[in-house]
């Protein structure tokens, strides 16, 4: 049995900012990001609504196919997300995420890997930046979700 | 957790309050060793002796064939290693994508060992192939070693049948029954199985006993070695707490056979309440050739983890996969060997029953389960798609 | 049998009340498996880490370089059988006349499977002489086994001085110390020891229970393969009531270490009145370096068996050589191994106290003995001689 922080399980059974953005006033865009697939186990979709002017994430929400650490770590990911720039966005590591949870089992920090890479994806989608699919990585595949490996979540992580 | 739905019976088993209190004197006040010279151990052989007919009985065996093992997973190395050991020259295993990893990861082992190792495959019923075992056989295998039941699915194989074949080919036959033990009335004397095995924490025995059936004949040679134990078959001070529960467990499993209708009937009626109050479900498995107390349920476009520990906050237990797999990331191999969907792989639930389990605890999981499921779906990319 | 007066703890003990304390919850209310992902079957899983952490701080070790097996002889099988697995090239083994039959038998089983093996003797005191360690040890060594203190006579060995030749020589150490765990104090922290052996029936745990300490770092492969347990070293569903009582055990016999003065007086004051008040009697064995609960004392002229039932009537439990091999008509190994003469091998007797021995069960032997000893005696042939 994982060891789930009790935020991971509040943020589990009541998830926030869940679904999809569908309304947008003016100047302000919507973007998504998606990871993973339904072949892996687990997939993350991530839609912001974005203030075009200043690049102000103004909401943020998820969908996440995935098991209960992927769902904890979507729901923190938005909640982390609103309010601030996309440049900003974009230095947010993995380890936020886990640390906003209170910490994750090693076994699952890929869950949190997972929304830094929805994110990513976003803003590129945003920015029209072609996706780079991590490729190049190195080291065995621990989540055959979409190539996140070992090496890259130690870079990540540290 | 009193108040726990325990749907997890094929990962373990409450022990029946009867099989606690035939073991508890031999927790406290015979605490003799049995292989001791005073009467104090010379008495706590008896009671060994009471548990192997029982163990016997319950397999239509002798009780010189029985020994007395730790759990299954001795059980199943210590037969598998035997039948490599009598046959030195023959160098071929026929066995399953779909066993439990305790013969599974040892045939893998043993490939490294210079040994082949034939996985035969499965349908997408779970369902074996006779034609598939009669293909691979030769004179040169030394062993088939398939489960009777799987733990996962309940899928029942057509365990004769190949016991046939094996002795045809001059090959030992193994059956990892940990499943089938106290769910199907079982009959050694009138079958071609050689070596059988069996737990006793999934038949409401306790944990850390089992047992090991070899036919009368059939050549052993111990895999645990050292003292004389278990007329020098398993080495070891006997678990004699254990060995008399173990006993008394099969005892009550063999008088509870009649009844297993019981489990029979709340599956079905938790099997087809899920298919009909549920959308975008599917039942893995053969339903004609299955254990009475197991269903495998894939729930579309939700991952299998998410729903275990939704349905946790309800205390209702059930599992994904085998319980030794669980602390993993990866699909069970049983449901892969199947070549589920992708939408199903991830998905599903295993509930298996027992003969504690009662109508009010299915109700109570029929309703609970639709909205923590369509809750679980709401979050999901793909369950809208 | 609440009036059996118990002197064969070497055989196997009570079970503490308070262990069995521990161990109730887990025969009943939590039989989760502990592999299982529902909180139910989380509880159990930190039952699980308590009692490793329990069993580690005994033996002033870590957690992680605990793995639960299911008796002595597992433990035992599996270190040796690890240490052979890591060092493929290394085809030579270490281990002594005297050792338990798990160890003995398993060496010579190896033999037969292309392994040397050293038999060391020991003196007629039971001693080890370390130069015969030096003589035969070399780079091809892949393991030294000793026990670190026998079941028969009680006598330890010098483990720090053997396990200091093997490391200079790069052999891997392992030592059974099912006999000495909670006799005497272990520290593997600042020990030569790889790998140690320990039983829970022998420490006032349940039969079915044992543990293997495995250094961090040591290569180790498991001996029994199939699901990932124990971190992948032990497959099978844990024990978790052996377990959890394994743990209570092994805290109860590091708080009891600092009084165990009170075997070692009874069994002293036993011995000193069995050799004053019975002539032709001798301590078989070194009584310097010696278990503080163990006497075996040799009674001229009768044999052992005899003196064994004869004493069984007046409800003493006592034994001739182990419970392992007490089937077999052969005098002790052990006692042969020391070079006794024939009149002390045949009747010598191992009386082995615990913590609940009292001194009027001592008193109440000591009353009775004498008369039966000279009975026996009156029926001999060479008594008289
Ligand atoms: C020194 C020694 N080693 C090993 C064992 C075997 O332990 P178990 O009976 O728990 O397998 C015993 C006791 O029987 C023993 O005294
Ligand atoms: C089919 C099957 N075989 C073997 C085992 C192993 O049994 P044990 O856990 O007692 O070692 C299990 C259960 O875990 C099982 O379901
Ligand atoms: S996202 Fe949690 S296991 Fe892959
Ligand atoms: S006379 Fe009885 S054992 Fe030899």
């Amino acid at each position: 049995m994982w060891e789930y922080t009790d935020k991971v399980m509040d943020l589990f059974y009541n998830p926030r900012n869940q679904g999809t953005i569908t309304e947008k006033g003016e100047g302000q865009a919507i973007t998504t990001g998606e990871v993973g697939s339904i072949a892996c186990g687990d997939a993350l979709r991530l839609h912001l609504k974005v203030d075009e002017k200043t690049e102000i994430i103004l909401d943020a929400r998820f969908q996440t196919f995935g098991c209960a650490s992927a769902i904890a770590s979507s729901s923190a990911l938005t909640e982390l997300l609103v309010g601030k720039t996309l440049d900003e966005a974009l230095s947010l590591t993995n380890k936020e995420i886990a640390d906003f949870l209170g910490g994750l089992p090693e076994e699952k920090m890929h869950c949190s890997v997972m929304g830094q890479e929805a994110l990513e994806a976003a803003i590129f989608n945003y920015r029209g930046i072609p996706l780079d699919n991590h490729e190049d990585d190195e080291g065995a595949l621990i989540c055959r979700c979409f190539g996140v490996t070992d090496s890259r979540i130690r870079r990540i992580v540290l | 957790m009193r108040d726990c739905i325990y749907l997890d019976n094929n990962a373990t088993t409450q022990i029946d309050e009867e099989v606690l209190g035939a073991m508890m004197p031999y927790l406290t006040l015979y605490y003799g060793n049995p292989s001791s010279m005073h009467t104090f151990g010379g008495q706590v052989g008896k009671a060994v002796k009471t548990a192997r007919e029982q163990v016997a009985s319950l397999l239509g065996a002798e009780p010189s064939e029985i020994i007395f093992t730790s759990c299954g997973t001795e059980g199943d190395n210590a037969a598998i290693r035997a039948a490599l050991t009598a046959q030195p020259n023959k160098r071929h295993i026929i066995t399953t994508e779909v066993e439990h990893p305790a013969v599974l990861n040892l045939c893998r082992h043993l490939e490294k060992q210079g040994y082949t190792v034939t996985y035969l495959g499965v349908d997408s019923q779970g369902r074996l192939d006779l034609d598939e075992v009669q293909a691979s056989i030769t004179g040169g295998t030394a062993l088939v070693t398939i489960m009777y039941a799987n733990n996962e699915t309940g899928v029942v194989f057509p365990i004769e049948q190949v016991g046939a074949l094996a002795k045809e080919y001059g090959a030992l036959f193994h059956v990892d029954a940990v499943q089938a033990v106290g769910k199907i009335p079982l009959d050694m004397s009138s079958s071609t199985i050689d070596m059988l095995t069996l737990s006793g924490h999934k038949v409401h025995g306790p944990k850390g006993i089992g047992a090991l059936y070899v036919r009368k004949g059939t050549r052993f040679r111990p895999f645990m070695v050292g003292g004389h134990q278990e007329r020098g078959r398993r080495a070891g001070t006997e678990n004699v707490p254990g060995i008399v529960a173990l006993g008394k467990a099969c005892e009550l499993a063999e008088s509870h056979l009649a009844n297993i209708s019981h489990e029979r009937q709340l599956r079905d009626y938790l099997e087809t309440s899920i298919l009909t109050l549920i959308p975008d479900t599917v039942v893995n498995g053969s339903t004609k050739e299955r254990l009475p107390n197991t269903t495998n349920i894939g729930f579309k476009y939700i991952e299998g983890e998410a729903i275990l520990l939704s349905m946790n906050q309800y205390g209702i237990c059930a599992s994904s996969g085998s319980a030794c797999t669980s602390g993993s990331l990866e699909p069970s191999h049983v449901l892969r060997a199947m070549g589920l969907p992708y939408s199903v792989l991830h998905g599903s639930i295993r509930f298996s029953l027992s003969r504690y389990t009662t109508q009010d605890e299915i109700d109570r999981v029929i309703e609970v389960l639709p909205d923590t499921i369509a809750r679980l779906r709401s979050l999901s990319p793909f369950s809208s798609d």
